[in-house]
């Protein structure tokens, strides 16, 4: 049972406001016609699913119904941080590829 | 391998059980192997199973980091079915269904699958549109399966709470009567047993921790107990596929997640079949101890953990009790979680990959116990051949950039 | 029987108050303040149960969570339980208890498989067995199920209610013994919001059956005072009765708190149990050890019991079970239970200590009694068949691990055993903290924690009481300051404990016999499940190496005790087996439940009617009073049909369909999804997101279009309006609203929140009326005269604000049944209202009200399709015959777009929507019916499609249906067949999918 | 023929409820009780009033100094708060969303705010979809109820003082609800009209055990 820090709330929230939605920062295409098939559906489908740093993306359903971002261990479950669109993270497993 | 009986156990009970023999050796791992096997569960032990068996192909290892069995087969709820909407689903589970129904005798060890039946419930219009265009298609498909009214249902699980008062009533199910449950660890430790026998080195406590490449083809598997070589490297690691697919530098369209399960005390038999709804959000059965064996739907987030949140675990509780509200003074001994690999279209991927002699097989959701010996024996095929089955073709990685989904989740929201 | 055990006085328990109870159908009497077990053992019960897989007859073993043999049937009928420990039922006025098992009774059971059979019957022989052939399987597990289950489930609806609170606190404590409540009142001084629970009857812990003195008190005086002061301060929350049975992630914990069980009458009296949901800063872990037993053949037999249960049974009950007693030990502390029992006044024959020269302070007081010690010895076996009656006992060698010298028979009938103590770890372990062997203690100590959490006293391997308290006090001042709350300094230090010192124990976790493991009686390790060492060894002779394979292929920790007494000695003689040291071998991992937690305590409130919110439309009530059928769509009741008397559903639709068609029909429309949509680049995001252009839709204008998913695939629809300038209503399916909504904030606010853009769901506000008909435009005429209702005044899919009845109202020409129809929006609040209005305007055209179902009819008589029913999430808009709403030349690649030039989307022979006509009209086909070209051929047959709709048309006189065919677009005028589960074979023709009125004109008059 | 202004009458969510569930749960006070006699809680369905949902930047100073104008109130931008007046409340719900819940008109307060707000807003009547309930009683009852209902932590909040409080929007039972402290002692909850009999009913039965009824 997760414990997530809203950044506009600016407090701790029970997981039952929120839903999850995914890895963060993946950019859609600019122009998706001009990929191929096998481009995009790396874009569609394809994830990093790491065992360990996540940046995800949770929406605050019940609550302010802002998107933002967290960086969690999908190990541990623990929230590293969380953060607004448009900002990055602090935290990041630099060099694991992941 | 010397075989297990009724005599067996007399013969053995007369010496105080002092001279069974091994279930299986712990043999050092070779230099190299034809075929190196990732991952020492169900699927991964059939797999190796059905490669020395079918191919005849016994200089292979299973490599497994923990312990044999120990990942998805030692957690979930042992449901067996195979009335998947789709054809080339449902003709992969009922391959696998068929092979559970001589798998105790094949393997000469009890696998205890019980064709207790499995009742899959809908509580709505849609929910009975569904139901009737599955079952439509499994008949055709030669599949066994009826749609069946509420008072069926209640003769056949009669604690059931059929009231049309309720807030999401049973309208009516699809009733498998082939479906049923199995004991989880004898399929591992069957399949084991008799890779062992064939000649399979099952390597335990032993983490591969990279995927050596030469050429563009694959080499071998580093591991904790050093670099060991391979022709082929087939990959079965339910709950862990992404981390082994970076380890070739791959991507999957995959995401693993939580699934919860939990047991009840026993309690003398009350539930003589499998109960399954997806509108409500909850599976029942009751084992042979005594335990009704209950499952949740998937976590919500990406997790490894093993463990997911309590309010998933509210939930199925309380439709559990909506189903069956004598329960609802019985008690839980047990809870846990396992991990799932889950596709977009909830449908497993068993295929080659951009690498020569790599091989996946993962993504198997919440549907992988049931799928365990079909699974095994079309990847072996795979392997062996270097060609898909032609039950698996539907299932190559490629379907995600083609569109060519099978999408059971989509369809019919019967997962599980 | 009258209570031969009972002694004089007990801490808890007051004898002055009989209270009356039944076991297995005897009427027996036990005293106010006794568990079920105490007053069983007062009364010199000695069989309680028979094990689970050897029918053996077994006695109460301890007092508490870890009991793993006195398993009971209370109460009977609806609110009956299962599965109940007797040392953790209080006793209340005619309390009915029974045995789970035993038959004919647990003193006499035909089921008792005992010496030679039970050599059959060793772990995992059914992995062996019971496979040829291969068809009696059933037949075999149907006996083998036979023998499953403890007790019995209800087979009725449970008469009680369950209820939840969703607790916050700055530190929770769990567990009310010594540590946990000086931890408590340090940590409440400071502040801190506290709730400290324990699963007992009362707090105290270990202290209510201790003959200590603390700062100059009897130990029950002390925490009396204590709980006194904890409960006065007005931020602590004490909850007696209570189990923290899960930790989860981010300090997330789960307690069951018994309201109602102890009182036997709980249906009266409101909630029975309470699960409170409790999110805590910080958590002290105070959750005590369990004392190990000792493992020696036939350690089983009723009589065999824990020497502090025996201890607790005399001071805090007032009971001793039994009369000649033999204590076996490894360590000081046990000789308490040797001192409490010489002071109760009962034989105590001697003490068996394995240790060779026990000079501990304890023993020596023992010894200044007159307690014969016999040093250096070891009980191995007990001897008896339903009490004991005698004790084996043998000197050791300096390990334990030879019998060293003869073996000496001991008369007796109580062997209470210690083999030192094990931490209570559940709670830290459940969070995932690996525990730690500590070669001191003989015992794993909690791991480190990812969470905020600490284990205090016994559970975190402190024994001595002083040291308990030091250790506890500290520690609830730093957690509450780790709150945020005081400085972290402790006020409350504890003085003056009366204690002893203790000399080292010994690890002894299997006592040798004369025989060998496999050849000895059975050394129990754990008893519900009957497992014992030699099946450990079995195990591991059979190649099993993994602790988790051991547990699992012989079942131990799996009984309802969780091997709470059993998982150490079975690891540690695991460990022995494989040749290796205990944290080689590792431990297994506890989950949740500490202890077993009801089901409905865990679904709580939120069954039956509230199992899910009903949503009710504004109109719904009049639905009601009209006799409507209810259809669910998502949480929404939505009206069905609405059945005149005598009408069967069939009549009632095909009434409402000939109306609609031929004069006038009203639905409630309330429950599709809007969404207001404002903002200067409101046009661009909404052309985005639909797979048609909305740039140049005029205000007053509607369109109709698809939403895509990025993968191609539709999954909402509905009309869109532009009520202004960079102003916009969407309409959503009923079931899609909240998942459209947060699919627009995605994009938005992820994607692309450079486009200025808000969005509102207006859901609720709107109640929606339809009428649709040949003479809709005169009845709304009679409410509405200030909009142009004329033919080119208010064109088809035009939209108008108005008045409507007197009601400001927006009102929008479109269609869902072919026919003329009006929605008229108003506010909510004049929902119903205006209904009424509209109601009697219509009455002159006999004006129907019409539900889903009708509604179903009269679209699929059209053609229009129901995103969800006759799509499933695989389906593009050329699959639906749509392709005029995919805007092709859109400057922005909208989502979905791309996908729908995948190799697979443009793949011929994609399922397409099409009509089906029988050629027998009068039949109609079944939703699900599968589609095959050839009926003749053979199973597994070649589907082709389905049918998604289908329906008898009245208007029409002969049934139509939709369905998905491969390259359907292209076999109009072909048969197709539908071959049934009971064998027809309807033959049916492939036609346009639009049945009535093709050209469309019925809409634009 | 005219547009009647027949006898048209506003009607509360909750209107029907009142009648059904003080009749069907306590048979034994069927009526509608207007004392506080033996009932520790009491729930109030507030009187229709208007209620409209604001989009904008709570950064710029002409949209906040234009609500503070037309309404007399400053918008509150610290996170879960809320200000009113004798008039208007006004919610924080997020980043860049109110709520106003007013005695006012809703349809004139949108105009007389769309004359003084420019850029990039968002004004939309909901008045329809909501309506706000009261829960009051005494505190052990108002807040056990509350921990029944919500998984947040109102309990933690400072008491609110005159005009001024905390809000939250946040689940409420299996529905969800702007939760607000009075400084009266009392909660209101702002709720959907759809979930209203459901959230009625969760009360109703959450707050059996002290005894609770609802107030017409």
């Amino acid at each position: 049972m997760l414990l997530i820090h809203c950044p506009h709330c600016g407090e701790g929230r029970e997981e039952e406001e929120f839903s999850y939605s995914g890895e963060a920062h993946i950019v859609r295409p600019l122009a998706p016609q001009d990929l191929n098939d096998r481009e995009w559906g790396d874009y569609l489908f394809f994830r990093k699913n790491p065992r360990g740093i996540h940046h995800e993306m949770w929406y605050h359903a019940v609550g302010c119904r802002r998107y933002f971002y967290a960086t969690r261990d999908t190990l541990s479950y623990e929230i590293l941080e969380t953060y607004i669109v448009g900002e990055k993270p602090q935290v990041t497993s630099a060099g694991s590829g992941q | 391998m010397k075989r297990y009986s009724g005599f067996s156990l007399f013969k053995n009970a007369l010496s105080y059980h002092e001279n069974w023999q091994k279930i299986w050796r712990s043999p050092k791992p070779q230099t190299d192997y034809d075929v190196i096997v990732v991952g020492g569960g169900g699927h991964g032990l059939a797999t190796a199973y059905y490669l020395a068996k079918v191919h005849g192909i016994t200089n292979v290892a299973v490599i497994e980091k923990g312990y044999l069995g120990g990942g998805n087969t030692a957690r979930n709820t042992t449901i067996i079915r195979s009335n998947y909407l789709w054809d080339e689903a449902a003709q992969l589970y009922d391959l696998s269904l068929k092979l559970w129904e001589g798998l105790s005798q094949e393997l000469n060890y009890n696998v205890m699958f019980s064709q207790r039946g499995v009742l899959n419930l809908g509580h709505n219009l849609q929910d009975m549109r569904d139901i009737e265009r599955r079952v439509n298609a499994n008949r055709l498909n030669g599949i066994d399966g009826e749609v069946v009214t509420p008072e069926r249902i209640k003769q056949i699980a009669p604690l059931i709470n059929i009231s049309r008062e309720c807030r999401y009533p049973i309208l009516g199910a699809s009733w498998q009567p082939r479906g049923g449950t199995a004991r989880h660890d004898a399929v591992a430790w069957g399949y084991a047993r008799g890779a062992d026998a064939l000649g399979v080195d099952l390597i335990q406590e032993t983490e591969v921790t990279g995927i050596r490449r030469k050429n563009g083809a694959v080499a071998g598997v580093e591991t904790t107990q050093g670099f060991i070589g391979a022709d082929k490297v087939a990959c079965v690691t339910a709950g862990n596929s992404g981390v082994v697919a970076a380890m070739a530098g791959l991507r999957l369209p995959v995401e693993s997640r939580p699934l919860q399960a939990l047991v009840s005390e026993p309690v003398k038999p009350c539930l003589d079949t499998v109960v399954m709804s997806n509108a409500v959000h909850g599976y029942i059965s009751q084992s042979n101890k005594g335990d009704l064996v209950i499952g949740a739907g998937v976590d919500g987030y990406n997790g490894y953990g093993q463990r997911g949140s309590f309010h998933v675990i509210e939930h199925t509780l309380q439709a559990i009790c909506e189903l069956f509200p004598a329960f609802s003074r019985v008690r839980m001994n047990r809870q846990w979680g396992g991990v799932v690999d889950t596709c977009p279209d909830a449908c497993p991927i068993i295929s080659k990959t951009s690498v020569d002699g790599l091989y996946f097989n993962c993504g198997w959701g919440t549907g992988g116990f049931k799928a365990t010996p079909g699974s095994g024996y079309v990847f072996a095929d795979t392997v062996a051949n270097d060609h898909p089955h032609p039950l698996a073709a539907a299932f190559t990685i490629d379907r995600f950039n083609t569109g060519a989904l099978i999408d059971e989740h989509g369809a019919a929201g019967v997962a599980h | 029987m009258s209570q031969i055990n009972r002694l004089p006085t007990g801490a808890c328990t007051d004898s002055s108050t009989i209270i009356n109870f039944t076991f297995n159908g005897k009427q027996l009497q036990g005293v106010a303040g006794d568990t079920l077990a105490s007053a069983l053992l007062a009364n010199g019960v000695n069989v309680v149960g028979r094990s689970f897989k050897y029918s053996r007859p077994r006695g109460i073993v301890g007092h508490g969570a870890e009991e793993p043999n006195a398993i009971m049937q209370i109460g009977s009928g609806a609110a009956t339980v299962p599965n109940l420990k007797a040392t953790q039922v209080e006793l209340y006025e005619g309390l009915e208890a029974a045995s789970v098992n035993g038959w004919p009774s647990v003193n006499f059971d035909l089921m008792s498989i005992t010496g030679w059979f039970g050599r059959l019957m060793p772990p995992g022989f059914y992995y062996k067995t019971f496979m040829y052939p291969a068809k009696l399987w059933m037949t075999y597990e149907h006996f083998i199920r036979k023998a499953a289950g403890l007790g019995s489930a209800p087979v009725q609806e449970d008469p009680d209610s369950y209820d939840k609170l969703n607790q916050h606190c700055d530190l929770l404590v769990v567990g009310a013994g010594p540590a946990g409540l000086v931890a408590a009142r340090e940590a409440a001084r400071a502040g801190a919001r506290v709730i400290i629970a324990d699963e007992q009857s009362e707090f105290g812990g270990s202290l209510l059956a201790s003959t200590q003195r603390i700062e100059g008190q009897a130990a029950t005086a002390w925490v009396a005072e204590l709980v006194a002061g904890l409960n006065a301060f007005s931020n602590v929350q004490t909850l007696p009765r209570s189990t923290v049975f899960g930790y989860y992630d981010h300090n997330f914990l789960g307690i069951l708190e018994r309201r109602t069980d102890h009182l036997g009458i709980s249906a009266k009296l409101g909630v029975r149990q309470r699960l409170h949901r409790v999110r805590a800063k910080q958590v002290i872990l105070a959750t005590g050890a369990f004392e190990r037993p000792l493992v020696f053949a036939h350690n089983d037999i009723p009589g065999v019991m824990q020497a502090s249960s025996v201890s607790t049974y005399v001071n805090r009950y007032g009971v001793a079970p039994g009369n000649r007693l033999v204590l076996f030990t490894t360590n000081d502390n046990a000789y308490q239970t040797a001192i409490d029992w010489h002071r109760a006044g009962r034989t105590l024959v001697a003490v068996i200590d394995s240790r060779g020269a026990p000079e501990g302070e304890l023993v020596t007081a023992a010894k200044k009694l007159g307690i014969d010690v016999m040093a250096g010895c070891g009980v191995i076996e007990a001897q008896g068949g339903k009490r004991v009656k005698r004790a084996l006992v043998a000197r050791l060698n300096h390990d334990g691990s030879q019998i060293v010298g003869a073996v000496q028979k001991l008369d007796c009938d109580l062997i209470a055993c210690s083999g030192g103590w094990s931490p209570a770890i559940h709670l830290s372990s459940h969070t995932g903290a690996k525990p730690v062997w500590d070669e001191q203690i003989v015992g794993f100590k909690p791991g480190e924690s990812t969470q905020q959490e600490r284990s205090v006293g016994a559970c975190g391997g402190t024994y001595a009481l002083s040291a308990c308290l030091a250790e506890a006090v500290l520690a609830g001042a730093e957690a509450a300051k780790l709150a945020g709350c005081g400085d972290g300094n402790a006020h409350f230090p504890v003085s003056e404990v009366e204690e002893y010192q203790e000399q080292p124990q010994q690890a002894l976790f299997l006592v040798p016999h004369t025989k060998s493991t496999s050849r000895a009686p059975s050394q129990f390790v754990d008893m519900q499940l009957d497992v014992s060492a030699s099946g450990i060894e079995l195990a591991v002779r059979e190649g099993f190496e993994s602790v988790e394979h051991i547990k699992r292929y012989t079942a131990m920790g799996f009984g309802t005790d969780q091997g709470k007494l059993g998982n150490i000695n079975g690891m540690a003689i695991l460990a022995n087996a494989l040749g290796q040291s205990i944290p080689e071998t590792g431990t297994t991992i506890f989950r949740p439940s500490y202890t077993p937690t009801t089901f409905g305590a865990i679904a709580g409130r939120d069954i039956g009617a509230l199992f899910d919110p009903e949503r009710y439309t504004p109109v719904h009530r009049w639905h009601e009073e009209q006799g409507a059928e209810f259809e669910d769509v998502g949480q929404w009741k939505r009206s069905w049909y609405f059945p005149r008397s005598g009408e069967s559903m069939d009549d009632a639709v095909n009434r409402e369909c000939l109306a609609v068609r031929n004069s006038l029909g009203i639905l409630d429309a309330s429950t599709l999804g809007k969404i207001d949509i404002q903002g200067p680049d409101a046009a661009e995001f909404v052309t985005r997101m639909y797979s048609n252009s909305y740039l140049k839709l005029a205000p007053g204008k509607c369109r109709y279009g698809v939403m895509l998913k990025e993968d191609g695939m539709i999954f909402d629809d509905g009309v869109c309006a532009c009520l202004a300038d960079n102003h916009y209503l969407m309409f959503t399916t009923t079931g899609g609203a909240a998942g459209v909504l947060a699919w627009l904030e995605l994009w938005q606010q992820t994607e692309w929140p450079d486009l200025k853009v808000y969005f509102t769901s207006v859901t609720d506000h709107w109640s929606t009326a339809t009428i649709s008909g040949p003479n809709a435009r005169k009845a709304l005429a009679k409410v509405c005269d200030d909009i142009d209702l004329s033919s080119d005044g208010f064109q088809f899919m035009d939209w108008r604000d108005g008045t409507v009845a007197g009601v400001k109202a927006r009102v929008f020409r479109i269609s869902f049944t072919g026919e003329l129809s009006y929605e008229v929006n108003v506010p909510a609040q004049y929902g119903r209202p205006i209904w009424e209005a509209l109601m009697a305007a219509g009455e002159e055209f006999d004006i129907t009200p019409y539900g889903t179902e009708s509604m179903h009819v009269l679209r699929a008589e059209k053609g229009f399709i129901i995103v969800g029913q006759d799509t499933d999430g695989s389906m593009t808009p050329a699959d639906m015959n749509m392709d005029w709403v995919v805007g092709k030349n859109k400057s922005f690649s909208f989502v979905g777009k791309r996908s729908l030039e995948r190799s697979d989307s443009v793949r011929e022979n994609r399922k397409q929507l099409v009509g089906l006509k029988t050629i027998e009209g009068a039949q109609v086909l079944t939703e699900g019916a599968q589609v095959v070209f050839d009926a003749q051929q053979k199973i597994p047959m070649s589907m082709q499609g389905h049918v998604t709709s289908s329906y008898f048309s009245s208007n029409l006189g002969h049934s139509i249906a939709l369905a998905v065919v491969k390259g359907g677009h292209s076999r109009m005028g072909q048969v197709v067949y539908c071959p049934m589960a009971d064998g027809r074979i309807i033959a049916a023709e492939i036609v346009d999918s639009v049945f009535y009125d093709a050209k469309g004109e019925r809409q634009h008059v | 023929m005219s547009s009647k202004a027949e006898n048209i009458n506003s009607e509360s969510p909750l209107k029907y409820f009142h009648k059904l569930s003080n009749h069907q749960r306590h048979s034994d006070s069927a009526e509608i009780f207007n004392g506080d006699v033996e009932f520790a809680l009491v729930i109030k369905e507030a009187p229709i009033c208007a209620h409209l949902n604001l989009r904008g930047d709570g950064a710029d100073k002409s949209f906040t100094d234009g609500i503070a104008k037309v309404l007399g109130i400053a918008l509150p931008t610290e996170p879960g708060t809320y200000q009113s007046c004798q008039q208007h409340s006004l919610f924080w719900l997020g980043p860049d969303e109110w709520l106003l819940v007013s005695q006012g008109n809703a349809a004139e307060i949108e105009v007389s705010l769309r004359q003084v707000l420019a850029g990039h807003i968002a004004i939309v009547d909901i008045s329809g979809g909501q309506t706000m309930i009261n829960l009051r009683g005494t505190d052990m009852a108002v807040q056990t109820v509350l921990k029944k209902s919500s998984v947040y932590d109102f309990a933690g909040w400072p008491g609110a003082s005159g005009n001024a409080g905390r809000c939250a929007q946040t689940t409420f039972a299996k529905a969800s609800a702007v939760v607000s402290n009075k400084s009266d002692g009392s909660f209101d909850l702002i709720i959907r009209r759809s979930f209203a009999d459901y959230i009625a009913r969760w009360l109703l039965d959450a707050g059996e055990e002290f005894g609770c009824r609802i107030e017409g």
